[in-house]
């Protein structure tokens, strides 16, 4: 097909604005592709001369900041372990089941989930927490987060299992399957995208939080990475720029990587949920 | 019915489904413990402390007494109730955030980009798409460090850019801290309006925008009088959603402490301050109690739009 | 194989009465086909029989047990869905050899009988594939296939041609007969397409908002279709009817209607026990039996001709009466004759049916052995 | 502490083992201190002498240390969320005025009441000084061992005043006029200095009111309190101290406003007296001793040539408090122990262990300090001899009020709002007094206006 004129030139209008808008949205963060490289980076932006790996040599060497990050990963998947199960086995349920009031469940766990936020929950979570003993403990944090996430990854999954044709786990069960073969067998691996979705969804979530775990743990030995990144503040407040950049920037590869695994695999599109 | 005297029923009828009651209870059990320990509890908790005069520190903190409505008084006292590092102060700041960055910044953004970026070359595409939500995933302890790097009055990248097209410099973080906040979370949050928006539009049949070509309308004819109609819905789930995310947001604070002088503390920073610098755990109940009634707001208004949608 | 039977079933989803009062009996080796247009609870019949839907009230038994209560996976039948329901995420190998596993068989048993039974279907050659690389008559076959892999008591049905375009659907079909043919199995097949269920069915219960309203072999329900509501189902293009106004004298029947011209028929004691009800009857009559004829020859309707449709072998005729309804002729194209405006459909008196003002048969004092 | 879980598991089999030798104790201290960072001496100190010291003395007891590098407030924060869940360091640095809002808060026991009766048998208690002792004392009863007390006097920069036409070597402000003039004429010859920094603002914190307001307002004659311990919320003082502010940071610009709003403010005053921009800068002794020796960040460069220190002056000759001519004031830090520490003999035996002569020289000869205890010797320090000598008789104590704290936190508030000029003086002050009213209630406050 044959652009007029002055469609081409909207085309070439909206491409330039598309791309401005990308380059705004990039500007703040260049600065994480060229400081840690740099062994005598500011806060500016200079290009490394020489580029160099010494920043990630010293952050590596730094054993608080990479137990930070290995506290970061039991917490993060910790949570994910258990909103994932929680979450898989209640949404199907909630769609399955013809439990009482299932529908009144659902609707009231939204209205929960919506309602209490972390900042407004933070006291009562911090003295319940206290009451079980379990602060300063990888497990308050995990368990913290789970209850958090696990409305929304309910709403997310029960959507998606119910958009799933029950036809899959009749068929399974005129065949001779028992409802838990039928749920291991056939369920389970057909809601498996769902599944991949949520724990996408939290381990993100629980990952670049701060705010939790900073209220929860108390010992440095389990303080996770959000937090540890301010031991590279040095004396009482002044940051370290290049090795806090070398380490940001180490701090979000695994939100990155996940990213790329979930536009590659699925699409960054949404499921459930939201839908209209 | 009642009566059916050809057809004795020897036992109840059980109604089948594919997981039985019993293990439908099971099944819900492990969730329901959790979302009932960390959201139903303190729901009602932060309701039970915001009417006692509990602390961390000093004498209250052992022996806290009911106070009544004492915080709520305290909170909407209206000697000081526009004070700077006041609860009303706070309300009205955050209601301005939320409209300045989500209704307008995140919501008008975000389908100007969803709009943008389904006409333009998948490539322009695509890296437009990543930086956005790269903005909007990564977390927020290294954004907020990003920005605080951006905004640096004599370093910073946005005043190397001013300075090399011979503008002055500027003080953005002291000087116009909560235009930083609202630019901030703009920038944090469009991803997900635009996300959903392009989901939205690319949910419309194509064939529709055709006829309209055919017609020989104008892009801004076809967004205006085929999308944007088509996405309403969207449009109304989309603000709502943002509006409660924005409401609770935290975020600021790793970019401004709330500061200075409390120009950028919004209702979530002010009920962390109170509660966990200044220790009036009972203070900062109410505060939260106010928090979760704006979000009941929100979330009934939301629920029953969704509702009706769905029949 | 084994008999099914419904006893004054009744199904209610809140208070939609989806099933009311149903009894029927199916026997060993017979294919019953339940017919009927979406919502008349035909499906919901057919899950009550798998176990899917447990009935409000009434029994339901196979080979003679009760088994109203029975949880689906002991009742040893088999069920073709209509979305073939097959498993994404296994082969087809896998898929077809489920119903094998859950049964514990070893894995080169369950999959050698798979092999077999996909061979017969012409799918051997597909088992590592997924469902989702095969074409929607492969995947028919498979769904098929893995109700055929165990012995059955029951093989269910829910619409299972009802996704295949018209070709694949007639070949699928043949085979459907033949397998009956061949294992003699007994089989509930639920279908809103009349002309499917008349291929297949050894019996069909036509069903209508939750009731059976005609049960007997294809032949009767096509002859004698037990309500206007059949006779309007059951025949395509479907049974012309015709509102007439009745009256009677000597033993005689006239029936009116703008442009009909009929000479009188003799009475019987149903159409009396009808008139003394309403004077209004239905007079149908099947469009194969309607042929074009001259104007004013004795038993004929005439109208004005709306659409004339060539079909290859046949052709078929629209005309519009007065009233602004129509009938439709099916007639053979060698048969076809220039139409002009006004055209006249002729028909034979044996060909008539007659329904009362309720919509129900009036039989015929003595009816003809089919 | 941190290591909870272990330890609750261990307090089951423990009931009946404890009695052997066998199980090795675990002890955390936690100070504000990092080896090459803030504090470093006392890091230093810890780690490479009491620590290895007393281990080798008590084998079965292993001993670590929490570098804490934040600011006062947070570990502040972090202890006081530690200590109401049972968790945190066995043994803390802890800052005095914090004692009675915490002990009212039930977060911490006296002494005795956690170690048992050997706390009072302890030989350290009689060669410490009554001054100093009070410092970690609240209502009779000890919460903690002081390390030492601190003095508060006027940095300056000698080159700078030099720069100025001022003789750095005999130049001693009497009045606040005096220092403002060193200032105007500092800010004439170099535009771009912020000559004076008196700490302002909320994110200083702690250091707002100790090492800025209150030094303004001793010497105006008052204080925070008054002789009845009623809580001052509007007088003359309170306006001229503001009004200092105003001078300083909104008229003039004499002082770096942007360093007292902002998060990071403390250290950018720090810097700029390092790099030059600042030369009258109102610190304690910690400043001395902690911040710009030599190998830290903000090292002044040839310090013993730049860098002198003068008394503060009261507003005018003889307006100080108790009339006084030159004013100041002394905080003071110690040790106290997790009243719900696992092994509270043995935190008890480290904590006394620490704060023995032995332990305490050896911290002398890594960082000389004002020591607490009388048979501790400062050690060849002309620096803190001499400030503590001519200080030290002249200086005002911090109340052991349990809503110091909070009040603390308004005063920080209210040099805020003046120095941002966003409210005047006046203003300021009234709002001040509503604040405090709420907090102490209407009948502990006093007007003096």
């Amino acid at each position: 097909m044959k652009l007029t004129f002055p469609a081409f030139a909207g085309r070439i209008a909206f491409s330039a604005l598309a791309a401005l808008l990308g380059a705004i949205f990039a500007l703040p963060l260049i600065w994480f592709i060229f400081a840690p490289f740099n062994a005598r980076a500011e806060l500016g932006i200079t290009v490394p001369d020489p580029w160099t790996l010494s920043n990630f040599m010293t952050v590596f060497q730094n054993n608080f900041a990479m137990q930070a990050l290995w506290n970061s990963l039991i917490q993060s998947i910790g949570g994910v372990i258990l909103v994932g199960a929680a979450a898989t086995l209640a949404a199907y349920a909630l769609s399955r089941s013809s439990i009482p009031g299932k529908g009144a469940v659902t609707y009231i766990l939204l209205l929960f989930s919506s309602v209490v936020s972390g900042s407004a929950a933070m006291v009562p979570i911090f003295l319940i927490v206290s009451a079980m003993g379990l602060i300063d403990s990888h497990l308050a944090v995990i368990l913290t987060f789970a209850g958090g996430l696990l409305p929304t990854a309910m709403f997310i999954l029960r959507d998606f299992i119910d958009s799933i044709p029950k036809s899959y786990e009749e068929s399974a069960m005129v065949a001779g399957a028992s409802p838990v073969q039928a749920f291991f067998d056939v369920a389970l691996p057909v809601i498996r995208p769902g599944i991949v979705v949520v724990v996408v969804w939290a381990f993100v979530n629980i990952w670049g939080s701060f705010l939790i775990p900073f209220i929860l743990l108390r010992s440095d030995k389990l303080m996770p990475a959000s937090v540890a990144i301010y031991s590279f503040y040095s004396e009482a407040g002044t940051p370290t720029v290049t090795l806090l950049a070398a380490y940001s920037l180490i701090y979000s590869l695994p939100v990155i990587i996940l990213y790329l695994f979930v536009s590659w695999k699925f699409g960054f599109r949404f499921f459930g949920g939201i839908k209209a | 019915m009642t009566a059916e005297p050809t057809t004795p029923v020897p036992k109840p009828a059980r109604r089948f489904a594919l997981l039985s009651n019993r293990a439908g209870a099971v099944f819900l059990t492990p969730a329901g413990l959790l979302v009932a320990l960390f959201v139903i509890i303190p729901f009602f908790w932060v309701i039970f402390v915001s009417f006692t005069n509990r602390t961390l520190l000093g004498r209250t903190a052992l022996n806290p007494e009911f106070v009544g409505l004492a915080n709520y008084f305290a909170l909407f006292d209206p000697s000081n109730f526009f004070q700077r590092g006041q609860f009303g102060f706070s309300l009205i700041l955050t209601t301005q955030f939320v409209l300045a960055s989500a209704l307008i910044g995140q919501a008008l953004l975000g389908l100007l980009l969803a709009w943008l970026i389904q006409t333009v070359p998948p490539w322009i595409k695509r890296l437009t798409e990543t930086f956005v939500i790269a903005a909007w995933i990564l977390p927020e302890v290294v954004i907020g460090f990003a920005w605080f790097a951006f905004l640096d009055r004599d370093q910073g990248t946005l005043n190397a850019m001013l300075t090399s097209v011979g503008l002055p410099r500027g003080d953005f973080l002291l000087q116009q801290p909560f235009w930083v906040i609202v630019v901030f979370n703009t920038w944090r949050g469009a991803a997900f309006s635009m996300m959903l928006f392009n989901s939205a539009f690319s949910s419309i049949p194509p064939s529709y925008f055709q006829a309209a070509d055919v017609a020989g309308a104008s892009s801004w004819q076809k967004f205006k009088d085929i999308a944007l109609p088509l996405i309403r819905g969207h449009v109304v789930t989309d603000l709502i959603l943002i509006t409660m995310w924005t409401f609770n947001t935290f975020t600021p604070f790793l970019l401004t402490n709330g500061g200075p002088s409390y120009r950028t503390e919004l209702l979530s920073i002010y009920n962390y301050r109170v509660a966990f610098r200044d220790f009036e755990f009972g203070k900062g109940a109410a505060v939260g109690v106010i928090i979760m009634l704006v979000n009941l707001a929100f979330a009934l208004i939301y629920l029953t739009i969704g509702r009706k949608k769905r029949v | 194989m084994a008999s099914v039977e419904f006893r004054h079933v009744t199904k209610t989803f809140g208070s939609f009465n989806a099933v009311s009062d149903v009894s029927f009996a199916i026997g060993d080796g017979e294919f019953v086909c339940l017919l009927g247009p979406s919502g008349c609870g035909k499906t919901t019949s057919l899950r009550m029989i798998a176990g899917l839907e447990t009935p409000s009230h009434g029994q339901v038994l196979i080979g003679g047990d009760d088994v109203t209560n029975l949880h689906p996976k002991d009742r040893q039948i088999s069920m073709v869905f209509q979305d073939y329901a097959l498993y994404p995420h296994m082969n087809l190998a896998d898929n077809i050899a489920y119903p094998l596993k859950v049964r514990g068989e070893p894995v080169q048993k369950r999959h050698g009988r798979a092999r077999e039974v996909a061979d017969v279907l012409k799918i051997g050659h597909l088992m590592d594939r997924l469902p989702s690389q095969i074409s929607g008559g492969q995947q028919q076959r498979t769904s098929l296939a893995r109700a055929l892999v165990y012995p059955s008591r029951v093989y269910l049905f829910d619409e299972p041609l009802s996704n295949l375009d018209a070709k694949l659907r007639l070949e699928a079909r043949g085979f459907l007969n033949h397998l009956q043919r061949d294992m003699g199995m007994t089989a509930v097949y639920v279908t809103h397409d009349q002309a499917e269920a008349m291929a297949l069915a050894t019996r069909i219960a036509v069903m209508d908002q939750g009731r059976i309203v005609q049960y007997a072999p294809p032949i009767e329900i096509y002859r004698r279709p037990a309500t206007t509501f059949v006779a309007n189902f059951v025949g395509n293009p479907p049974m012309n009817l015709v509102p007439v106004e009745a009256t009677h004298g000597d033993g005689q029947l006239q029936l009116k209607a703008d442009g009909l011209t009929l000479s009188p028929l003799p009475m019987s004691s149903g159409i009396a026990a009808a008139l003394a009800n309403s004077k209004s009857l239905t007079l149908g009559i099947r469009p194969e039996h309607l042929a074009i004829a001259e104007p004013g020859t004795g038993n004929a309707i005439s109208g004005t001709l709306f659409a004339n449709e060539n079909m290859g072998p046949e052709s078929l005729v629209t005309i519009e009466r007065p009233d602004a309804s129509r009938l439709t002729a099916r007639i053979f194209t060698d048969d076809h004759i220039a139409l002009t405006d006004a055209v006249t459909l002729g028909f034979s008196p044996e060909h008539i049916h007659l329904f009362d003002s309720t919509g129900a048969r009036i039989p015929a004092d003595r009816e003809q052995p089919l | 502490m941190s290591n909870r879980l272990r330890a609750l598991a261990f307090g089951l089999v423990g009931a009946t083992a404890m009695a052997g030798p066998a199980f090795a104790v675990d002890l955390e201290i936690t100070c504000r201190c990092v080896i090459g960072g803030v504090n470093s001496g006392t890091a230093e100190w810890i780690q490479n002498s009491v620590i290895p010291a007393f281990e080798a003395a008590n084998p079965d007891i292993n001993v670590t240390l929490n570098q804490f590098g934040g600011e006062d407030a947070q570990l502040t924060q972090q202890l006081a969320l530690d200590f109401s869940t049972g968790a945190g360091p066995d043994v803390t640095a802890f800052d005095g005025f914090l004692i009675p809002s915490f002990v009212e808060g039930g977060l911490l026991k006296p002494l005795n009441e956690v170690a048992g009766p050997e706390v009072d048998d302890w030989s350290g208690w009689a060669a410490l000084s009554e001054g100093s002792r009070a410092l970690m004392l609240y209502e009779d009863q000890y919460y903690g061992i002081p390390v030492g007390t601190d003095v508060r006097m006027l940095y300056t920069r000698k080159d700078m005043l030099t720069e100025a036409g001022i003789d750095a070597e005999t130049w001693q402000p009497t009045s606040w006029a005096d220092i403002l003039d060193a200032a105007r004429a500092i800010k004439k010859v170099k535009p771009d200095s912020f000559p004076i920094q008196l700490n302002a603002g909320v994110a200083m914190g702690e250091a707002t009111t100790m090492q800025g307001y209150w030094l303004a307002l001793l010497g105006t004659g008052e204080s925070v309190l008054d002789a009845d311990g009623k809580w001052i919320v509007g007088s003359q003082g309170i306006l001229d101290t503001l009004n200092l502010y105003k001078t300083i940071y909104v008229d003039e610009q004499l002082g770096d406003a942007r360093a007292q709003l902002l998060a990071d403010g403390r250290n950018r005053s720090f810097a700029n007296f390092r790099d030059g921009v600042t030369a009258l800068l109102f610190e304690g002794d910690y400043f001395y001793r902690s911040v710009t020796p030599e190998g830290s960040e903000f090292a002044v460069p040839d310090r013993d040539k730049v860098m002198g220190w003068v008394k503060i002056p009261a507003e005018e000759p003889g307006k100080g408090i108790r009339g006084q001519d030159f004013v100041t004031i002394s905080g003071g830090t110690g040790y106290v122990l997790n009243p719900a520490t696992d092994a509270p003999k043995e935190a008890w035996a480290f904590l006394s262990f620490m704060n023995e002569p032995a332990q305490l020289d050896a911290f002398q000869a890594i960082q000389p300090r004002i020591t607490a205890r009388t048979d501790v010797a400062i050690p060849n320090s002309p620096f803190l001899t001499q400030t503590s000598q001519e200080l030290l008789p002249i200086t005002t104590a911090r109340p052991n009020d349990p809503d110091y704290n909070a009040v603390s936190a308004e005063i920080q508030r209210m040099t805020e709002s003046v120095v941002s000029g966003e409210l005047s003086p006046e203003d300021a002050m009234a709002q001040y007094r509503d604040a405090v009213i709420r907090i102490v209630g209407e009948e502990n406050t006093v007007s003096l206006l």
